[in-house]
């Protein structure tokens, strides 16, 4: 493969981050046969958006089928299948439903390797769904991974685009650990080039997106997306930020985000969640710790409102960071003494923000 | 699906029938101006309509007094509106207003009217049921001989909560009334997908705890057998569980039908919607009151979704409003 | 506590009969040996001991292939044995030593033996329910007829997650046999303080799982419930629910008695001490036989406890091993 | 009441942790008959290690009571029974059990006050016990106070002495949102001076437990012990590190650990608890988002080893900071030129450290 500056290929058909997910999961399926897929609404008429449409006629109910409302047990059920020596892909619609299965993905899932010393291995992928601004509230719209990062034994992958949304989850399925796959809603429509053939997005790189010396911008999930519009905002008026894409949460590859914030000495980390205790707070004390105070690097956090996600339309935009407010924050950390500067926000907006209206 | 048994004819005196009929009424209408308001994109929630399925709630609350309470899941309008929840605070809670039961915080699925009662509803499925075992917990303490109902889907019979929930509540003689509308459906999954056998009121029997199906939707006997429940449980008999089967007519959530989705078909609700109670009670009313209660409806949702649209949003300034009790 | 039923005569081949002693007997001896060392603080690990409950384990057991598979629970030092766990690798891991089951990193509540198909045992109650359904949805995609056992105590039927894996393990006709071990307490929390009634049996079979209980403690009676289970679920007719009455006669946790702690009193135990199935066998065995299983005990227990304390503690550079499989 | 340097008033009897949290109950349910208490193993003999001994007996069974193992409902019980106006005290004797409980707590209890804007409260606290070197292992070990620190709506508080036991305790009860109350085992039976009548720590509020120039050390929970015991094994070679104990980590009080890190121009967290998106992740985003890389701080972080708890004694050691260690770390912060340096082991040692060895 060919490589471009930001570590995707370029090969491949334009495809929907929904139908490399699609994809991902039939090519490994067909590869091995222990790889099963199950969850509630994976075999109904929507196929979870989508990316499960098709399964259940290819591959046969025994490897895909839906559940009860019981994720508490069907996630010990993807436990004890994958130390069975199955490979289960266990899907949820929604993150904020993986609450309901902390104490088996917490107290066994993340140990069971460990705490048997080795003797057996969870190769699991739970797979959920993050969204914004779907007017949902509380329960609805909630990203979870920090909780999932603080547990040892446990990967966290959020690709931020189609190419690496087929590329991690074949990378998760095939891993031997249990994987929490945490797929954003407003991307399942975006494009990118995909290759046909399976690939894999391994665990623990990092990629840089677009290179820049002013500022390292870290997006998650979605937020590279919007930290890229921010990144255009940001070049008009002369300021050059370089957008890295952890990819892989756990294992994180700190170094090259180290070594982007070492050269522009400014760090910024854009999540779609909470702040308090989240991946930002991590990524800039695993910096500063590497880089010391020599290396004078300003640091920053965007992310979620620390409130419940409130549906009313006022509310919710000020909830999320946004292209704009990430711009913003930016400017204030490589101009901190010059006044105020407010993009344009009907110009901050993404595509897909504008489109999007449902279905839920 | 089972059979659907021969409807009994409804045996209320007129004054009954007559409210039956307008709180069947309101709700239904109600939600038919959300749904023919959703695709305008002025509610900014999904929203999971009771049509079909009203006279569970009804039937059941109208045994209730005022200050019994009641404690309902995401698909809660009907609910809610049947115990005498505030529709314009509904409306303005819909289109994400300040003056919104929940300050345009919660939604079509967080529904909330401490004044009537009201536990605020959950989108998780089952969460409310633990919740409602503590509010009877908390009224059992009290000693007034007030009750909880708590209403919840057939699919929320699959969660270990509602399991965990029952037992306690046995154990402690809750003064909780459990009521599964069984629709048959948790989203687009058909029962025989989910449950294993559907001897559920066996099951929840095994507890010590009266467990009574109703299979045809009929509200009066749904109200009786609320009645008798409320009345021992006001005298400390512990709980009583009611299976109602019942049938929703729209999609999961969104406004529209879905029986050309391929999951479920049309003639599987023709006998729900033929002993439609709300059908049933309007024939028979006189047409005059009929007609009075009719536009008396069209005029309080006229006037609520008014209300609604006057509101402002709550202003962004607020967003961190709430967020702890000071 | 319910009335100890009076004990039937076994009616087992000599064979059997000296095959459950020895079975019964080693897993006694080893909890007494564990117990004896442990003020000795050379166990670094909390141990729930099985004494007095041992015939559950080897009853069903009995009744299985070595390539069936056992899940238990933190209380599964009797499980682990009767199938077959190696008792070297059991004392290293109470021991902490790096030939430990699980190298050190387990412990009592964690012993694992993947060569016997004994699934790792876990501490939070009720949390391996679902793991075994796991284990048997795999088997019978495997299609060769193995099946799994999963025991557990009274009080892990009161986690939502058992009920949740009933109600799969029925619509999937998974081959799990569901062992409760009922010994009418939760630490020292009496089954009446949590349980609304007794009719656990009854419950589960509304699932369509064919339930059984054992009161008596009768290692034979429980054998043969057993393997007639295993029998049609080889055949694919799904689960099967066993409720096996017995008595704790250490304290919940730790190598001694508490009879004085006040919570339950010492005759409920004489019943139960009075019938313990490992005297009955060894008296319907011959004394040559005894003495000469006892002594082998003693040799197999003297050896691995030997074993434990001539391996190693793990590297303390090894702490970061096995977090990840590579 | 008089103040000392450390905050406390030093006034009444010296009192045991664990009979400091019994006394605080008892006096809130005394004062106010909303307060009640309930939890597994609350009411039998054992008390839970004695902080809830007596209860029953003076309060009767409707306000003392034991549950059955159903951690899900009966937390949701609890925030019901908040709901209606009770005040309920959840007791779990593990803080790893509350994995079972982490729906009702993520979506219910944080979100409701939020979520209903405003129209009711969910007044209830939630005990929960950690622990260091029980030999327990994996699933008994944990301290998982960094999953709720992310949860706007919940606040978290973690006494480190007997005095601040009962005044936080206190505190949790008569607020009016939920509260996790984490208590480390190891200082059940440690004394200090504790006033007799009702007094709060308040939410908030750190304390300044010892001062020093040199560095500025924040404990967690019993790492504020391990911190005390750690700056004087510092003190011996000339290193004065300011030792603070925000007490509560939901709300934070920042402002007191920025002012001493700006001083002392070297910021060390030890938690009881991993460090990845940890409290300790947390504390140094927070200073070094307001205290800009101008502030020069050197930045550190000790917590659990990234895995699952071993009982095995070689890896148990290792698996905690202790004294030895917290110093070690602070003397290279402090002296990053300088040779190691490493206190003696068993000097290091903390008291409650060499007697413990159970019960469980
Ligand atoms: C814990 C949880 N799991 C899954 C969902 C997604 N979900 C929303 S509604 C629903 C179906 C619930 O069915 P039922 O309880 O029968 O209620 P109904 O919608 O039919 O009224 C599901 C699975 C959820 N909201 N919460
Ligand atoms: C989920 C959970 N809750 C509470 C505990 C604490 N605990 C350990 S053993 C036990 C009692 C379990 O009783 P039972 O299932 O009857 O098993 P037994 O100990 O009697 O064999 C409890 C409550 C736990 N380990 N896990
Ligand atoms: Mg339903
Ligand atoms: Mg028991």
């Amino acid at each position: 493969m060919s490589t471009r500056p930001d570590g995707m290929s370029g090969e491949g058909r334009l495809l929907r981050y929904v139908d490399a997910l699609a994809e991902a999961v039939a090519q490994e399926m067909e590869r091995d046969p222990r790889v099963f897929v199950f969850g509630l609404d994976v075999t109904d008429h929507k196929g979870i958006q989508g990316s499960t449409l098709g399964l259940r006629e290819r591959f046969g109910p025994d490897r895909v089928f839906g559940t009860p409302l019981s994720e508490d047990a069907m996630t010990g059920v993807a436990i004890g299948a994958a130390m069975a020596g199955l490979r289960p892909v266990h899907v949820h619609i929604r993150n904020d439903f993986l609450m309901l299965a902390m104490n088996q993905l917490v107290n066994i899932a993340a140990k069971t390797h460990a705490m048997y010393g080795g003797a057996v291995t969870v190769p699991m992928v739970v797979r959920s769904m993050i969204g914004k601004s779907w007017g949902q509230g509380a329960q609805h719209s909630q990203a979870l991974h920090a909780l999932f990062l603080h547990i040892p034994g446990l990967k966290v992958v959020m690709p931020s685009n189609a190419h690496d949304a087929k590329g991690a989850l074949i990378a998760a399925i095939r891993d031997d650990n249990p994987v929490i796959f945490i797929e954003h809603r407003l991307l399942y429509p975006t494009e990118a080039y995909v290759p046909e053939a399976p690939y894999t997005v391994p665990p623990g790189q990092a990629r840089i997106c677009m290179t820049g010396d002013d500022l390292t911008l870290v997006g998650i999930s979605n937020m590279v997306v919007e930290c890229l519009r921010a990144r255009e905002l940001l070049a008009e008026i002369g300021i050059q930020a370089e957008v890295i894409d952890p990819i892989w949460l756990e294992p994180l590859d700190i170094e090259t985000i180290a070594a982007s914030a070492r050269r522009t000495r400014r760090l910024l980390v854009a999540d779609n969640a909470w702040t308090r205790c989240g991946i930002g707070a991590e990524i800039i004390a695993a910096v500063l710790e590497r880089a010391g105070p020599a290396a004078g690097i300003a640091v920053g956090r965007l992310g979620f409102a620390a409130t419940a996600c409130p549906p009313a339309p006022t509310l919710e935009a000020a909830f999320y960071p946004n292209p704009a407010t990430i711009a913003e924050a930016a400017y204030r950390m490589v101009k901190p003494d010059a006044p105020a500067w407010h993009p344009d926000p009907e110009r901050a907006k993404l595509a897909y923000q504008v489109q999007f209206r449902g279905p839920f | 699906m089972d059979e659907h048994p021969p409807l009994t004819i409804p045996s209320g005196t007129p004054a009954e029938i007559e409210r039956f009929y307008r709180s069947l009424r309101r709700i239904r209408r109600v939600e038919e101006e959300i749904a023919r308001l959703y695709p305008s994109n002025v509610i900014r929630s999904p929203i999971h309509l009771s049509i079909g399925q009203e006279a569970v709630s009804v039937g059941v609350i109208d045994g209730l007094n005022p200050d019994d309470v009641v404690a309902a899941s995401y698909r809660g309008h009907a609910a809610y509106l049947a115990k005498g929840g505030d529709l314009k605070a509904m409306f303005a809670e819909l289109y994400g207003r300040d003056t919104g039961c929940a300050r345009g915080r919660g939604g079509s699925m967080h529904l909330i009217d401490p004044a009537h009662h009201l536990l605020g509803t959950s989108a998780v499925v089952g969460t409310h049921i633990p919740l409602a075992a503590g509010q009877a917990l908390a009224l059992k303490r009290e000693g007034r001989g007030r009750v909880v109902v708590v209403f919840f889907g057939d699919g929320a019979t699959e969660e270990g909560v509602f399991h965990e929930t029952l037992n306690f509540a046995a154990l402690h003689r809750l003064p909780l009334l459990f009521v599964c509308e069984n629709n048959f459906y948790a989203i687009h999954s058909p029962l025989d997908h989910r449950w294993a056998t559907r001897r559920l009121c066996e099951r929840v029997a095994t507890y010590g705890i009266p467990a009574h199906q109703i299979t045809d939707g009929d509200l009066l006997r749904i109200r009786a057998c609320a009645l008798e429940a409320v009345a021992s449980m006001r005298q400390g008999s512990g709980p009583v569980f009611l299976e109602c089967h019942t049938y929703r007519w729209c999609e999961h959530v969104g406004p529209s039908e879905d029986f050309e989705a391929g999951y479920r078909n049309r003639t599987e609700a023709q006998p729900w919607q033929e002993t439609d109670p709300l059908d049933v009670m309007g024939r028979l009313l006189d047409p005059l009151t009929r007609a009075q209660i009719d536009q008396e409806i069209t005029l309080e949702i006229a006037e609520a979704v008014a209300f609604a649209e006057a509101s402002s949003f709550p202003a962004a300034e607020e967003l961190l409003a709430h967020v702890y009790a000071p």
